[in-house]
């Protein structure tokens, strides 16, 4: 395994950032990776992505906050965080041990949250690049979330650019008609790369206490559940845009992986599987290298799109 | 470190009653750095669904070679385990979480009510071996004395008679285990060590801290990961904010936990 | 069986539309009813919603036009069906045998199509409502689907309202930001009910063939994978409008319909779940008799939109 | 009329090779009503994933009391249906489609490749019963000796005795089951039954149109429900438009469907 994973070329760029493979962790369901160092080898995976920061501490939502439904989870896990200050004099630190690039997932409730949170990460050593969740509700706009109005999305984006050192992705919801008008719109604002899907909003309900299954009522959907949506959307904003994306949502395999690979996607992140397979992460970079050195391909770049429509 | 062993053969089943077994698995890697109080994630079947591991206390361990877990059918998940064969494999993340903290200075009493008695034997043995001069007063509680049966005697051969209570009444006192605290003799200073359902810790941390005693409880809550990644396993926490069940429990002190007491 | 399906109150209303009990069965899920005859005590069911039926015949789409995915199935059948002429003169003929309500489910090309067919069908006998299928893309309008935008919403139901004379049930398409906002557009219009939802778009590819799974490319996700979404759909719906909701999306059992009715439906649709046991929708009524009888309820009615939120 | 059981127990296991086997099914209910050619909606698990029934030929019937399946593990439904156990229960469906139809005026010739195998054994009893004086001539074709064994002796057990093509030679013509075809002498009236791979029914109905010789196939496509409902499962027709495999198949008339020679 070990000598395949170096001799097979995985890698692959997102804008400036440069990978030495196309598989990532998902913000939320990696910790600050060192929850995974039993498992896996965190430099053998091609970048992390860490939990959502903001600016100040949140507790997040009360218990219960996951349920399990059909081949998915829902979770609302409310965004709970330790905020920036602490996530830079803490969780950087021992992420700067590690050798992978770190990602870090963003999230505020107005634009001028962004840009500061961006701002402060500027000069910290180790980070690779920004990832802009903009699933979240702008309190300034009455609660619609940014990344459901084009014009929202496109000046978070800018936002944040404008403030930041390093790549800048923009993670984007599937809750809206249209994923490629938003996807445009931060492609517009400067983003070097979209990543998607985040969760689509689902709930649950107990039918025996006539409740929610989630303190929170509504929660967010991922998991195998939902591969085929995220597989769609990533399909449609590849051809929509000519910055690269990043498939994500329901992927599980090194099957999965290529699959987004050949609809369009640079690159991945693997998220609710890392419950279900610790290892599912670094199975998927090793599965990868089998892939090229089977197909005898120059490098995995070659089938990024490679989808055949007849 | 916590183990990600993807086949654990199941070297035995037994059937307690109709919905209660205890399976024993083979693996060194995990019987020999577990802890009592701690616990394991298994995968109860291949497909995707039902989809995430589920949470069983490590109930017993031996000859650093094998684990067991006792657990009791509710669902999907503890369904399909309950239809394994001997010779299988399941896929185990574990142990994980922070077990107890066995004090050998006090009086040590073990609580444990339903499936939540599973950590409290593997607890007793490494107490006895901990604190030979002080062996822990035993109460168990349950739905009724074929549940208890064999866990009784189980402690028994470690030398330990525990006090029983049933909601029946076929075995035992006749109610709830903290009417038993009651009139045991604790002494004025005891540590607890409560696993069970909400509702009976709440009424031993209640009973405890009327006396004054250090309360240790397990919490069960719905977990994903079991390993601090999903955020979902939470306890509202005294202090404000909230516990995380997997990696700062699943063993609280009692006093640092919020109790809804009505 | 039989005596708790008696004696239990289950009826319901969707507005003019009085029903035995709230359980349907969903559009192209169900072929023309006379296929379940072998397993199903068709007279037991709330109504019936037939395959959609477009002004003239489709041949639908090339094969493969299904493929399952993890807990649901993607279709593109591509809305084959026999056009509003045939199904006048062969299919209603043996539908109207049938002692169950029908509901027609229609969907056209055009503002005219819609009205057209609603009108062909306005003096047919024995058709108890009909189920408009507005996530068909509107040629006229550059191929925007008529679910995704209000106005158009509103306009298709006002155009079937206008030549129809029995109720009308819009069906609501659940690839939209906002789905208040089309239901609001749609109650507006003056529909007697919506019902949701329809299919969630999705994709699957064959990383072999490095091919769509689907001949047609993308398709419809229906099954117990969409069943949080399409719960927190009608949760939502039914807070936002005041005409009767009809939940549909991975109902399967009893459990799931006492789910949708907490939620806010006053009826529910059993899709793909069909295929798999042929007889859910009529074992769905008699679990909802045994609800009604152990739960000692006045009648059904009592449960629906009772969710509790602490 | 079709039957759904919910419990058809399983009596039998045969295990062909490591990955063909074959599986006797207890229903009365279907057995005495299936006809050679239609088959059966199994479900596979319990769980939504796998979600969808899959289809199987009914590949012999007997008594009027069980039928049996033959089957490969080609995915994750197959490789469930492969770890059933004698005794255990599937959710059946069935007998669907229209079968085929016995002509008894011409010589008949049965053309199976690979699982397709499956619906000619229960064709050829019958066949026999129906027209006594014309045994069908039969043509297997596998990959290798392992996968034909149990089978061509199956027809041996008919009286009939089977010509054979396998892809490694390792029983009979080295090659393609209508290089066999080519060289029997089939008369000049001669009505083909096949069940196979694609290219193979392609390449008989090729054969069989240059012979002018009647050609009906068993066509596989994916499938939902199996009766008419999902309209999954079609195959394009000569006359335009598509066939359903499910009620207007799964047997159709060669000359009828669109065939994609390159
Ligand atoms: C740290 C920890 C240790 C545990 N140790 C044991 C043990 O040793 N033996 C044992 O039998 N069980 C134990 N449990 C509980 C066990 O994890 C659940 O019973 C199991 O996950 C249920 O899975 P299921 O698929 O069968 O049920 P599901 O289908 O998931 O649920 C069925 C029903 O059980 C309820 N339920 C689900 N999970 C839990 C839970 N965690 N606690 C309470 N109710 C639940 C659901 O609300 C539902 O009503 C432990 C839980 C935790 C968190
Ligand atoms: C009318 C009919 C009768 C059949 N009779 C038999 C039989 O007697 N014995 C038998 O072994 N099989 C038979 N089949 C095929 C059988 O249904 C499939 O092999 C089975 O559904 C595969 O299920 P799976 O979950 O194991 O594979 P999946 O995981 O669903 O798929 C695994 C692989 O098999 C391919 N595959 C899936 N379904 C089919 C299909 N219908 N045809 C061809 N390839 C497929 C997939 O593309 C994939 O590559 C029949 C099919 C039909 C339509
Ligand atoms: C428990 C949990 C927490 C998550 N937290 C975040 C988060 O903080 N920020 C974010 O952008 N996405 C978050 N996500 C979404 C995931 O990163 C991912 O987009 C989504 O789960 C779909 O991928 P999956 O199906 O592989 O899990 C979270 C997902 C889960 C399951
Ligand atoms: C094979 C298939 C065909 C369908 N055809 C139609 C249709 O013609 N008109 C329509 O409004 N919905 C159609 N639907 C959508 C269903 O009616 C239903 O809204 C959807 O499948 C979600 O419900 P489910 O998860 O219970 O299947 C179809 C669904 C399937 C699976
Ligand atoms: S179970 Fe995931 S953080 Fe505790
Ligand atoms: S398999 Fe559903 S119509 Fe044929």
């Amino acid at each position: 395994m070990g000598s395949e994973m170096t001799s097979a070329d995985l890698r692959v760029s997102i804008g400036p950032l440069k990978l030495k493979n196309p598989v990532m962790t998902a913000s939320g369901t990696f910790g600050y990776a060192k929850e995974f160092e039993p498992y896996v080898n965190l430099h053998h995976l091609g970048a992390v992505v860490v939990k959502g920061i903001s600016l100040e501490p949140r507790p997040g939502n009360p218990p219960p906050r996951i349920v399990e439904t059909s081949c998915g989870m829902l979770n609302a896990i409310g965004l709970e965080n330790v905020g920036v200050e602490r996530f830079i004099s803490e969780k950087m630190v021992s992420l700067q041990e590690v050798n992978v690039p770190v990602i870090v997932n963003i999230l505020g409730d107005t634009l001028d949250d962004y840009r500061e949170i961006a701002a402060r990460l500027a000069d910290v050593k180790g980070i690779a690049g920004i990832e802009v969740n903009i699933s979240c509700p702008n309190v300034k706009k009455g609660g619609v979330a940014f990344g459901t109005v084009p014009g929202m999305a496109a000046a978070v984006t800018a936002a944040v650019k404008e403030s930041s050192s390093v790549p800048v992705i923009v993670k984007l919801s599937p809750n809206v008609t249209d994923i490629t008008e938003i996807a445009r719109a931060v492609e517009d604002g400067g983003a070097d790369g979209v990543s998607l899907i985040n969760t689509l909003i689902g709930m649950a309900i107990d039918h025996r206490s006539r409740r929610p299954q989630l303190a929170n009522v509504i929660g967010g959907l991922s998991g195998p559940a939902i591969k085929p949506v995220a597989l769609r959307m990533v399909y449609q904003v590849a051809k929509a845009v000519s910055i690269p994306v990043i498939g994500i949502g329901g992927i599980e395999s090194t099957e999965d992986v290529l699959e987004f690979l050949l609809a369009g996607a640079t690159a991945v992140q693997i998220g609710t599987a890392n419950f279900v397979n610790p290892r599912a992460s670094e199975e998927a970079v090793a599965g990868l290298a089998s892939y090229v050195a089977e197909q005898k391909l120059e490098s995995i770049r070659e089938i990024i799109g490679g989808l055949i429509i007849p | 470190m916590s183990q990600f062993q993807e086949k654990t053969q199941i070297t035995r089943i037994e059937r307690f009653t109709e919905d209660i077994l205890r399976l024993t698995l083979e693996s060194p890697e995990i019987a020999s750095i577990a802890k009592p109080g701690q616990f394991v994630m298994i995968r109860t079947g291949n497909s995707s669904d039902p989809l995430l591991r589920r949470p069983f206390s490590i109930s017993q361990t031996s000859n650093n070679l094998h684990f067991q877990v006792l657990f009791k059918v509710v669902g999907r998940g503890t369904s399909i385990l309950a239809h394994c064969r001997e010779g299988e494999f399941l896929s185990v993340l574990g142990p994980l979480g922070n077990g107890f903290t066995i004090d050998c200075r006090n009086r040590n009493c073990l609580v444990g009510g339903g499936m939540g008695i599973a950590p409290l034997l593997f607890l007793a043995k490494a107490m006895l071996r901990k604190c030979p001069d002080t062996p822990p007063i035993v109460v168990l509680g349950s739905r009724n004395r074929e549940e208890l049966t064999t866990l009784v005697y189980d402690f028994a051969e470690l030398g330990l008679s525990a006090y029983t209570a049933t909601d029946d009444g076929s075995l035992g006192h006749h109610g709830l285990v903290t009417e038993v605290l009651e009139t045991l003799d604790l002494g004025a200073d005891c540590t607890n060590y409560v696993c069970g359902p909400h509702p009976m810790m709440t009424a031993v941390h209640l009973f405890c801290k009327k006396r004054n005693y250090s309360c240790q409880v397990s919490m069960e809550t719905s977990m994903a990961c079991g390993m601090g990644a999903c955020l979902g396993c939470i306890v509202p926490v005294e202090k404000g904010g909230y516990g995380h069940a997997c990696t700062d429990g699943p063993v609280f002190d009692a006093k640092e936990l919020v109790w809804e007491v009505k």
